[in-house]
């Protein structure tokens, strides 16, 4: 398990080696376009200004307007001609400025990138990278997790990290990645986490998920901004209840890694599903069909989920907490699962 | 940056009398006012989320809207907060919102200025996504000559939002419909970061009104009455039975695209000339004094009864209670009314619950 | 159980008063238009032309050009401008000349669209319709299922009849509906399905499933197309296995039926969930994760899925036949099931 | 219906050598002829799915990817079998699409001319979402651009097509990067049965060019050598790192949408009018014997080869295995190479899996 760290304090002074997870981001960037000149970037005001959260800050400096280059308003586009660019060998990375446009490039992705190498042979190495996810006070139209949407999309690969060092490793994996990867950023986490990244080429593969913290009463099943409510849980569930908790943190939603899955469900017999998208139609179903499908023998208590209520995430911190799935939901609904 | 074209020497008073001259102008003047106690709120910290400004373009959002009458519909963006003002839309509902107020017009389901209102005084609630009110406002517009009435929309465009498919879409669904729209591009020079040159090659953004088959108009968005003068044909025009229009507002953008922005951008001494020789609210001034015998003291004493106006305004909203969180599961659809709240948040979460199946687990009864 | 009956011959003569689906979502737009002067229809070619697949044939004819609109090709302008004739009191039905398009006004309904009640009080009573699905050699542009991909769109309501009298109450109740509504018809139930419409005003409730055929051994939880693969599968398996099969037709995916799926599985304790979407991502995920909720102690085996493999649809007889569940398929999972 | 406005007469053979000529010549025959017996096998059932022609067409299609050398990529519509023919699809290639059959393009994944080749012939296989492929052009001739390569892009799209989003948002994007591409308007006069006057309210589509700041030529679709031209000028226009060029060729679509379609919206005497008075091969035989002094019988002896190539081509096409189910598995991933297949499929279903869970079932062992 690599080591991180969670930080309130976005101006912290980070120990010698620490970098937050947007540095993180920027550095796996800066490192796949150093090592293959056929990576570039493309997207709304990522070239001298860097992009709204300045994950591509400095590189087209370094890279020059060639290799970062600001579009149009068109996510559309974006995704398309990157897909076009990736036929004749390159390797496109696009940035939708807030996640929730990729909703534009809805159409694009699932209909033309996806099936590209399934129906014409042409290989389409894209990655699509933007800030997701909500706890920020963006109110419904930037703090989506439209990753549910896309996993009924055969064709595509949905990376979600929740650490510095997976963020890094990650975004390696996804430019190197010979299928399109969808690559959500939790913008919560851009400045509140940090990690110690492994030297030299320091690469996450795509579809292997990890054990954030180990534990043998019960499993929580989770992904990004969540992974780190679910670790809050579970140190308090440990300290007032005496109970072990695991945290498996999918990073991959897609391919989804069964493996670890059963594995934990093996050896816990209890399963909570943590996310942050709604309830209805999040990924959380897609889980509970596999642990059904795979150990249902080993469960102890129904598979069940803490998510978002199935409402537009509202903007008024009051609102949006309360519709937000919050550490002392996950253990309310751990001591539920424990006890039954 | 491309400078306004359209010369304003000496342009007549629109056929506007002298009471609605001087209300133009508490338009204006109202909008930066209340847009700066916004900033005071935001260094505050009782701002949640970003601040949008329109310092600059206050003459684009005044004198469009001022064109239409109530029963007329408005879609206005980030950028028009003058609009909705002249729409009907108070000072303290813009406060509210903007401070999350459980009062404010979305009860705090949305930001800034993103709400509306479709039973009385006619804008309608935007959503971020750009683009997307143009079809919106095609269909509402639609509605209009399918039921024979006389009323009129307007919808906002950035020069950064024309390169959305749903402009495009939406516009020419619009002029093939021959709905009474008024489309107002506001080219304030940059989309975010991104100067208009980067977002299209074309010369001139009203350039593309031919391609929809419309007319095109550019004028100088700075000029409080050419605003108003253009517009007003623009309305005239689809109210009586001409369909679209696509106008050209040349404008700037003072501040950045959010408060928070650097403006690292802008090239030098680019923001100090417009704001020395271009400032709408200045160069109407000028006219109202020059041109039209308004005195500075008639000035003087609207700024004062609209400083008034928003000192009363943020009293009230600031007194104003926080939302109330499980107000935020109610709405989302006409029926059911009301979303169930999670079964770990009630008293389900406390005890294991009686889901005893009567045969015992693990058991097949059939 | 209304009545109904399943024809391979597209030709063949009706009795009397059996009509197709086809005929029935017609006569459900007719009857509605005739009814409230504010129903009018909008999209490609669907005026004079009567549409790609005849659904509004002579609608024009009897209600003028003003109520059945010819547009351009522009899906999210068509969804746009439904949203802003309902702001204004207008109810109106949008088509999608197949409903693969929708995802080109993707956006336009999971922003716009679904959350205008929400974020701005904005009445929003559209109705998208549109055909959908394969089995009709379609390939994967004209043979989609995007259902689950509205699933967590809080704002949106989802309907997918499988029978001709379904389709017409459920066409009428959509349009009645104070909500948007996401409106599939199977094309290959099209012609394929004929029914009797109920005399007098019609209408089936959104929101209810319905007991396509009574069972005690095992459930079928299935909807659309797959609802008469199921109801074949269990005719045989109760000629050839004596197997008592219950077959639960959701008709409404969104909201689900929770008393509906809880009742049939707490009378036969095994489920098969059966869909024509892709097995990962499909709605048998949240349909699984409910049963784990409500009603998991019921349980004497796993949930299981007979879904679509996870490919884009290819087009070849032999390639759709394939990656499609069929009727044996279900035969084939349900002895799995009833002999665990 | 719009009819062309540009003059042919006496146009010059744009640089044509006579063996080029009757080139064109050939690609326009091979064609319809190959339409025709795609419409004799869709008569007998042998063709899977609709059938979609390019009657009266075809001078369109060949004309312009005619203008294009081997290493620029052309990506085609579905009335482009032309184009597809003269970028080096084989007749063989497209029997085996509308068969359905296993060793087809796409080993029976997507419909009739929906394929591609990108590493030696270079056009890109289609999707059915119209004008999703301009996008997708913008960025194969971004490439171009920034590899420094001299290679260009042309790209169609119908009447119809010009109303989607992503046209737009393709076309304004190239533009403002200045990509080496050249987007072809094929005004046939419909999108299915509506007819272009309800698709937009501009007087020509190639009016759209001046919105995205390229220049737009618009010309008589009918006349291959004038198809040529005018694509060969806007293709090295492209090359020479001119940007975009926005083409408007007016044709007329003498067949229904797909073979199904009764045409029962097209005016009478319409079809006729075309079939007689301006068909693209009739026009180009008249010109090919008065003008460039072709005989009739170098004219028959191509048709006879065309014929010939074409009954080969059929014979091994109908002699072509079908499509192998599990096939279907196969390439939707880099990596994985194959999906699994489901578990009711195989072995699995016979049994209960053998999911025993050591301690027992429904006992907590933990
Ligand atoms: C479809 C879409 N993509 C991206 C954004 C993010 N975004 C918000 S404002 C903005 C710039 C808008 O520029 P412009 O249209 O010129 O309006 P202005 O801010 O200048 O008034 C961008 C890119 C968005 N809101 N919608
Ligand atoms: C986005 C989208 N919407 C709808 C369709 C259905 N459709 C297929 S072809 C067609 C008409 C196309 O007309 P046009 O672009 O003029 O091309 P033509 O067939 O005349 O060559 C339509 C509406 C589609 N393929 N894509
Ligand atoms: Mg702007
Ligand atoms: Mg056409």
């Amino acid at each position: 398990m690599p080591s991180r760290r969670m930080s309130d304090r976005p101006g912290g002074a980070p120990t010698m080696a620490e970098i937050t997870f947007l540095e993180a981001i920027r550095e796996g960037l800066a490192e796949e376009m150093e090592r293959d000149p056929n990576v570039f970037c493309l997207g709304e005001d990522i070239g001298a200004f860097g992009g709204a959260f300045k994950a591509t800050e400095g590189l087209q400096a370094r890279f020059g307007e060639q290799r970062v280059i600001d579009t149009p308003i068109s996510e559309a586009a974006i995704v398309g001609a990157a897909a076009g660019a990736a036929h004749y060998g390159m390797r496109p990375v696009c940035e939708m400025q807030f996640i929730d446009f990729v909703s534009c490039a809805y159409d694009m992705l699932t209909n033309y990138v996806a099936t590209a190498r399934y129906r014409a042979f042409l290989p389409c190495p894209i990655v699509v990278r933007g800030p997701s996810g909500g706890y920020v006070r963006g109110g419904p139209f930037h703090s989506q997790n439209p990753e549910a949407a896309f996993l009924h999309t055969p064709g595509l690969k949905i990376a979600y990290p929740a650490t510095a060092e997976d963020a890094k490793g990650m975004i390696k994996a996804a430019i190197r990645d010979d299928d399109p990867v969808l690559f959500f950023e939790h913008k919560y986490l851009y400045r509140r986490i940090k990690g110690t990244m492994p030297p030299g080429d320091h690469i996450v593969p795509l579809g292997i998920a990890r054990v954030a913290r180990e534990g043998k009463d019960l499993s929580i099943i989770t992904y990004a901004a969540t992974v780190w409510k679910a670790l809050e849980a579970a140190d308090q569930l440990e300290r007032e209840d005496g109970l072990s908790v695991e945290v498996l943190d999918l990073r991959s939603l897609l391919p989804l890694d069964d493996e670890a899955i059963v594995a934990t469900v093996k050896k816990t017999n209890r399963v909570l599903v943590v996310h942050e998208d709604t309830v209805t139609g999040g990924i959380g179903g897609e889980i509970t069909a596999r642990i059904n499908e795979l150990c249902f023998e080993w469960l102890d208590a129904p598979v069940r989920r803490v998510a978002a209520h199935d409402v537009p995430l509202p903007y008024a911190p009051p609102l949006e907490d309360f519709v937000l799935p919050q550490a002392s939901d996950i253990v309310r609904a751990s001591r539920w699962l424990a006890a039954y | 940056m491309t400078v306004p074209t359209t010369s304003n020497a000496m342009a007549p008073p629109a056929g506007l009398a002298r009471p609605q001259l001087l209300e133009l102008y508490r338009w204006m003047r109202l909008t930066r006012t209340l847009e700066e106690r916004l900033v005071a709120l935001y260094r505050q910290t009782k701002v949640t989320g970003g601040l949008f400004r329109s310092l600059g373009q206050e003459a684009c959002a005044v004198g469009s809207a001022y064109a239409l009458e109530r029963r007329d519909v408005l879609s206005p963006l980030i950028r028009n907060l003058g609009s909705m003002l002249v729409k009907g839309a108070e000072p303290i509902e813009i406060l509210r919102q903007y401070m999350a107020k459980g009062d404010s017009p979305t009860r705090g389901r949305e930001l800034n200025i993103h709400f509306g209102d479709v039973v009385d005084r006619n804008f309608v609630g935007q959503i971020s996504h750009l683009g997307d009110m143009v079809p919106v406002m095609a269909g509402v517009t639609l509605t209009f000559r399918m039921r024979g009435e006389d009323r009129v929309g307007l919808v906002y465009v950035g020069d950064g939002a024309t390169s959305t498919g749903a402009f495009h879409e939406g516009i020419n669904f619009a002029a093939v419909q021959r709905c009474p729209m008024v489309v107002v591009i506001e080219n304030n020079g940059y989309a975010y970061s991104t100067p208009t040159n980067r977002q299209t090659a074309a010369a001139r953004l009203v350039d593309k009104a031919i391609g929809y088959g419309v007319p095109g108009v550019r004028a100088d968005g700075n000029d409080v009455l050419e605003v108003y003068r253009v517009t007003k044909d623009a309305v005239e025009h689809a109210r009586t039975g001409g369909g679209v229009t696509l106008l050209e507002l040349m404008t700037y953008r003072r501040k950045g695209h959010a408060e928070h922005d650097s403006q690292s951008y802008v090239p030098p001494g680019e923001l100090e000339h417009w704001a020395a020789t271009n400032d709408p609210i200045d160069r109407y001034v000028t006219r109202l004094t020059a041109e039209f015998g308004v005195d500075a003291g008639e000035l003087t004493a609207i700024d004062d009864e609209v400083r008034a106006t928003v000192d009363a305004a943020t009293d009230v909203a600031e007194a104003s209670p926080p939302c109330d969180g499980p107000d935020a599961l109610r709405g989302v659809y006409a029926n059911p009314a009301e979303m169930p709240v999670l079964w770990y948040r009630g008293e389900a979460s406390r005890a294991v619950a009686a889901h005893e199946r009567p045969a015992g687990w693990g058991t097949h009864d059939g």
